[in-house]
């Protein structure tokens, strides 16, 4: 019998993942970041009186501090209101994008993976050649035939967001596919779709997740540059991006640097936070670090 | 432990630990062992039980989470003067004088242990040129010279072929030229044949000893497998949870088994030939955390003649002309580690 | 042990394709198990031993239907007593027969799933094969768990809270939860510590008594097939080369490629005095073997003949149960230096 | 070794013949009259609708998608990509001085992020768990979380506008020597090439780590050879291999990246011409410059992946 009585606890993987997310101080503090800007945005009305749209000439391009904590741009729209506003739509066009693209990814890649033959040589030509286009060519190309939307930009994040999740979870489902729990699975006559779904794919579900963080990183990143080059959002509603338009003539870089230094700082920020999160769940799920 | 003039290395009172988050693994934990030249000594125990690391701490070969804690490795060279290993610099360059040229090792996973990127002719070729001046060109013959000594059909073509073009068993003929070819005085060979099939094996074991017989080296074989150490070994060493349990000639230690735990070994393995009559009879219990060793001997929890004693300090008793036991119930005179 | 036969191969060949370049063309064939026809009695181990790349896990994996054959007939004595081919049942009969053959693995850290605790792997295969109530499925786990001397508290657990032996005991006694006949066991012991596979390996022993089991144990490890094993089959590239009781296979082996494996083994006694017979050059290549008799390139009693007709796997002699593929096994055995043992 | 050259580029026509067709398509989908795109201003204006008509027949354009397709991508193959509806300047002659700025660009971005991205992975994986690897790994995060352009304006105020050490804006000036274009280049290639450079460090740290391990070192070391010589000979060249696919694999963003920074510096490239092109809905030009850009990054990663099999000879010899 085995020697000393173990103390028999319910423990579970997700316990310890989790106690060692805590122990990582960067994880922690991208943690902090996130959720401190997303509440921050969440309750801008709370935040700011004012406006993110409405002009207010009589407040054209005031430096930050009194009535305007940020300062204000050309048509004296308050730069915090626009910013908290603004995030609310970078952020929610970055995420949906990361996690449509991992869904589209995932389930791509589960069949690929398991099932193999032409559907996966198929889909392999098609992420390559996906990623072989500049992810902002393809872009260009579709907002010349369709019209610049918030929507449309979401559909082709995620038409081109799915690619990096797709090759990851087809490279783990490669791997798993020959581990024995997956034959045992097979020997015990469970069918091909519930051995896929139900056994396989939980075991991907942690570099999933790191690999959702890093997109919705990387689509925060690309909706700012496309918004900053007028091809993203449409100005109307204010981006992170779009707000540092203002910033494409040299004189407003120079003499009133208040008015992209907010966003663009805000964008670094939040991605850092984002980044740093995404690096400790990486370690922190990595069965071989004990 | 006599001082005769035959020993070429001997090892007194070795501990190398290792720091892992705060806890301490006593890996190798009071080592003592003399090695006799042109000999072969079969370092043999289970796995964890620290004989890799022994061998890797005689070369200073260790990752930076181990610390030597106390000690000494004399290496009684036939080129040099005797010298303490372990008061060398790891990578100063006496220490990499003596690594590959006087002493040389080879390891168990022949797979990956050769560069892929570079011929096989170069890979052996930079020993040659690191310890001795001498032509690019007369480097190569001599390599050549050596993998045919090694039976490697159309050495001239292979030498400059890749790695990924060598079977499991041509590739660790490849590590035993590599580390014969500057003619060392010592080879350690950390269990060479346990990634090969029984006849592949055979084979590399043949090789191994028709060299020793041409060229004299000394060789430490680690293995897990009795049967090679039986077939192989002259001195056999057996070792548990980092130390020396048994240690003597290889007569003594098949035919008069005096450790319980070397007895409970041989007799847990299944031997060809008796065809399952007789029963196995499995040590129980498995072995014991290495970071929180029990005091006395690490064996007694799994031993069927544990007795209360044999949780102090165990003495290492000579039970007949260099026949060692570190256990309780030896009858003999009793040897200081250090001595 | 019982003589009726519960399994059946019939010239079973198995090809692998080997692909090449961009469009993936097929350049060739790698025959890994290549014509080989057996049978296993009710309540009796078989052993299957051989080096890499002899085709025993293949055949291993044909059994439990993981590999489908490219040719050949794996018949069943199913539980009305009549013969099936297990591969040519219709889609209900082919998932219940799955109950009655199950595997063991090698690899005891990848053989159950991380992700999920010890009753999730016990509690699936049973409900999937018709055993409704959760209580009922509960309490097979906890008797099972304690049948391989572990606490039925460990079912709440995950696989990476055990040991290497811990795990192997676990998936042996899952294999078991839906009652099989057979089991297959591919080196089940080869990833363990020494002292480890002797508890497994009596824990074996001790479960095919008690539940009446049929084994297939594969290994490399000659000695520890010996040990399992009631009759023994010697593979090479693909093919049996020689079948017989282990004890007849050790003291009265009769293919000179047997005899290279019982001598390359190294025994853990002094004073054997043995001869050691050592091959030259490395196993060729499956995907073309060499003409006629496929060990011709290595044996050194190889005459003109082996290199052209394939010698058949025959009964030797008037042993019933000792079977041999050498055109000249009757006479090879009579040289001086043949025996290799003194026993 | 060269039929594996040869089979890599005969790899690469499928995949641009595909990439073709795809904006042959998605210029058919935009709006706008076709035939400005293939008649230069002066030969078509002042037609009435009757000979436009009929130059629309004679030019075929009434023929299937596919026919169409086919002498579009002859015209191409020949340099002819039609004429830019907005300039009605020839879109060849505006790709031909425009192109080889952005080219330029990338490389240089390409250069400088390649050798600082090795140097500081490099440094970080040998002085491993010390104070240079933790301020490497964290210039790493820094470096992909900043926005380009973010990236860029700070360049711009900080060492254009206060020190004074690089012009704000614009590629080149009259009689400008190398050095003075480099001067010029030096800001874009940089904020171009930082998230490169980050992603470089992180990458080149890990494999370099990852190849430490690997039991082909430790051979190395028990021949006797010295640490310096065991990085320089087994780690670093086994390590290159997959830092050479990472940087083909971020090529694409590169060259996407250059559009942006284009726009930043004032940069007179095929990038900030490339959004104007869209801005003025000059389709024509907008398309045949995606196509372009696609293919100097289709090429590139080939160019990479060739050196990749020059690297490894299980590449070469399989």
């Amino acid at each position: 019998m085995e020697a000393k009585a173990q103390k028999i606890v319910k423990s579970s993987r997700m316990r310890n993942v989790a106690s060692k997310l805590v122990s990582n101080k960067a994880a922690l503090l991208g943690l902090a970041i996130i959720v401190i800007i997303i509440l921050l945005c969440a309750l801008a009305p709370l935040m700011t009186p004012y406006n993110p749209t409405k002009p207010d000439f009589s407040a054209q391009v005031q430096p930050p501090g009194g009535a305007h904590p940020f300062g204000t741009d050309k048509l004296g729209r308050d730069i915090l209101a626009r910013v908290l506003y603004g995030g609310r739509v970078s952020i929610l066009i970055g995420l949906s994008g990361a996690v449509g693209g991992m869904l589209l990814g995932v389930i791509i890649g589960s069949l690929c993976g398991y099932f193999r033959g032409w559907l996966d040589a198929v889909f392999v030509k098609v992420a390559e050649l996906v990623s072989i286009f500049p992810q902002i060519l393809l872009v260009l190309v579709l907002v010349t035939i369709l019209q610049q939307s918030m929507y449309n930009l979401i559909m082709i994040f995620i038409a081109t967001g799915w690619v990096a999740t797709f090759r990851m979870v087809r490279g783990r489902f490669f791997s798993l596919r020959e581990e024995s729990f997956v034959e045992a699975c097979r020997v015990f006559g469970l069918g091909d779709l519930s051995i896929a779904f139900r056994h396989i794919l939980p075991n991907c579900l942690g570099p999933v997740i790191v690999q959702l963080t890093l997109n919705t990183a990387g689509f925060i990143l690309q909706e700012a540059a496309l918004s900053f080059i007028g091809l993203g959002v449409p100005s109307g509603t204010p981006t992170w991006g779009n707000i540092m338009n203002a910033a494409k003539e040299i004189v407003s870089i120079n003499q009133y640097p208040w008015v992209w230094l907010a966003p663009g700082l805000a964008i670094a920020l939040f991605v850092l936070g984002v980044n740093f999160f995404g690096d400790g769940l990486r370690d922190a799920l990595d069965p071989k670090q004990i | 432990m006599s001082e005769n003039k035959d020993i070429l290395l001997s090892i007194r009172n070795l501990k190398t630990h290792f720091h892992v988050r705060k806890r301490v693994i006593r890996a190798v934990d009071g080592v003592s062992l003399d090695v006799r030249a042109g000999k072969t000594l079969g370092l043999v125990g289970e796995s964890g039980c620290g004989k890799s690391i022994t061998a890797h701490t005689i070369l200073r070969l260790l990752p930076k989470t181990a610390r030597i804690k106390d000690g000494e490795i004399i290496f009684h060279s036939r080129k040099r003067q005797p010298v303490d290993l372990l008061k060398l610099q790891p990578s100063g360059k006496e220490m990499r004088g003596i690594r590959g040229n006087d002493i040389s090792m080879i390891f168990q996973d022949p797979m990956s242990s050769l560069n892929p990127v570079y011929r096989i002719g170069d890979q052996i070729v930079e020993s040659i040129l690191e310890h001795e001046n001498t032509t690019r060109a007369e480097a190569m013959e001599r390599a050549l010279e050596m993998l045919k000594r090694l039976s490697i059909p159309s050495a001239e073509k292979r030498i400059r072929e890749y790695p990924h073009q060598f079977s499991g068993g041509m590739k660790q003929r490849v590590m035993i030229a590599m580390g014969l070819i500057c003619n060392p005085e010592l080879l350690i060979a950390d269990e060479p044949t346990t990634a090969l099939d029984v006849t592949i094996q055979a084979q590399i074991l043949e090789l191994m000893q028709e060299l020793q017989r041409q060229l004299g080296f000394t060789i430490i074989l680690i293995t897990h497998n009795m049967g090679i150490v039986a077939d192989v070994a002259d001195d056999v060493a057996v070792m548990y949870m980092g130390k020396i349990m048994e240690f003597g000639s290889k007569e003594d230690v098949f035919l008069r088994p005096s450790h319980p735990y070397t007895r409970a070994l041989l007799k847990s393995v299944p031997v060809l030939g008796n065809s399952g009559r007789d029963l196995l009879e499995p040590i129980r219990g498995s072995t014991p955390d290495p970071s929180d060793l029990p005091e006395g001997c690490s064996f007694a929890p799994r031993c069927d003649f544990a007795k209360p004693e044999c949780g102090q300090a165990i003495p290492y008793v000579d039970v007949g002309n260099g026949h060692l036991v570190r256990c309780v119930l030896a009858e003999g005179r009793e040897v200081r580690d250090g001595q | 042990m019982g003589n009726e036969i519960l399994l059946e191969l019939k010239n079973i060949r198995k090809y692998f394709p080997v692909e090449e370049g961009m469009f993936r063309r097929t350049v060739g064939t790698v025959k890994a198990v290549d014509d080989v026809s057996l049978f296993v009695r009710r309540g009796e181990t078989l052993g299957l031993v051989g080096e890499s790349g002899c085709g025993k896990t293949t055949l291993g994996k044909i059994i439990v239907r993981l590999h489908k054959p490219t040719q050949g007939q794996l018949n069943y004595r199913l539980d009305d007593g009549g013969f099936k081919d297990l591969l040519s049942l219709d889609k209900q009969e082919s998932f219940h027969a799955h109950r009655r053959i199950q595997m063991v693995f090698q690899d005891p850290y990848s053989s159950l799933n991380p992700v999920k605790t010890i009753l999730s792997a016990f509690d699936e295969p049973m409900r999937v094969h018709g055993m409704a109530s959760a209580k009922e499925r509960k309490q097979r786990t906890a008797d099972l768990l304690e049948a391989v001397n572990l606490r039925s508290e460990y079912m709440y657990r995950y696989p990476h809270e055990f040991s290497g032996g811990q795990l192997q005991r676990i998936s042996i006694a899952r294999a078991l939860c839906i009652k099989p006949d057979l089991v297959v066991c591919d080196e089940p012991v080869s990833a363990l510590d020494v002292s480890i596979q002797a508890q497994v390996l009596n824990l074996m022993k001790e479960l095919q008594r008690r539940m009446n089991l049929t084994y297939v144990f594969i290994a490399h490890d000659l000695s520890v097939v010996e040990y399992m094993s009631n009759r023994i089959a010697v593979m090479y590239l693909g093919k049996i080369v020689e079948l017989a009781g282990s004890g007849d296979l050790y003291s009265r082996y009769r293919h000179p490629y047997t005899r290279a494996l019982l001598s390359a083994v190294p025994i853990p006694e002094i004073g054997a005095k043995k001869s050691r017979v050592v091959l030259e050059g490395d196993v060729p290549s499956p995907i073309n073997p060499p003409e006629g008799c496929r060990f011709h390139t290595r044996c050194s009693f190889s005459q003109a003949r082996c290199a052209q007709e394939e010698p058949p796997l025959r009964p030797y002699a008037e042993h019933e149960d000792h079977w041999v593929a050498c055109h000249f096994a009757e006479t090879l055995h009579q040289a001086d230096d043949w025996v290799i043992q003194q026993p | 070794m060269l039929k594996y050259f040869v089979k890599r580029l005969i790899m690469m026509i499928p995949m641009i013949v595909f990439i073709s067709f795809l904006v042959f398509v998605a210029l058919d989908l935009t709006p706008g009259d076709p035939l400005t795109a293939q008649f230069s201003p002066e030969s078509i204006s002042g037609l009435t609708h009757e000979q436009l008509d009929a130059l629309r027949e004679e030019a075929g354009l009434n023929d299937s998608l596919v026919v169409r397709y086919l002498r579009w991508f002859g015209g191409v193959l020949k340099g002819d990509f039609g004429y830019s509806i907005q300039t009605g300047t020839p879109i060849g002659s505006i790709i031909a001085n425009l192109l080889p700025a952005t080219i330029y660009l990338a490389l240089a971005a390409l250069v400088l992020s390649v050798l600082m991205g090795l140097l500081f992975g490099i440094l970080s994986a040998i002085k491993h768990n010390t104070i240079i690897d933790y301020l490497s790994s964290l210039f790493g995060v820094i470096g992909i979380s900043m926005p380009e352009f973010f990236i860029g304006i700070l360049a711009i105020l900080i060492f254009a506008i206060q020190l004074k050490w690089f012009p704000a804006q614009g590629r080149t000036e009259i009689g400008a020597t190398f050095w003075v274009n480099l001067k010029y280049i030096l800001l874009p290639a940089l904020s171009l090439g930082l998230a490169l450079t980050a992603a470089l460090t992180r990458y080149t740290r890990n494999s370099m780590l990852d190849v430490m391990n690997k039991n082909y070192v430790k051979t190395a070391r028990a021949k006797g050879l010295s640490e310096w010589k065991v990085f320089y000979r087994h780690v670093f060249r086994n390590a290159l291999m997959p830092i050479s696919v990472l940087i083909c694999l971020r090529l694409p963003m590169l060259i996407g990246g250059s559009v942006v920074i284009e726009q930043v510096f004032g940069y007179a490239g095929i990038g900030s011409r490339l959004l104007t092109a869209i801005n003025s809905n000059d389709y024509q030009l907008v398309l045949s410059i995606i196509f372009l850009l696609s293919i100097v990054s289709l090429l590139s990663s080939v160019l990479i992946d060739l050196i990749t099999g020059l690297l490894d000879p299980r590449v070469r010899y399989n």
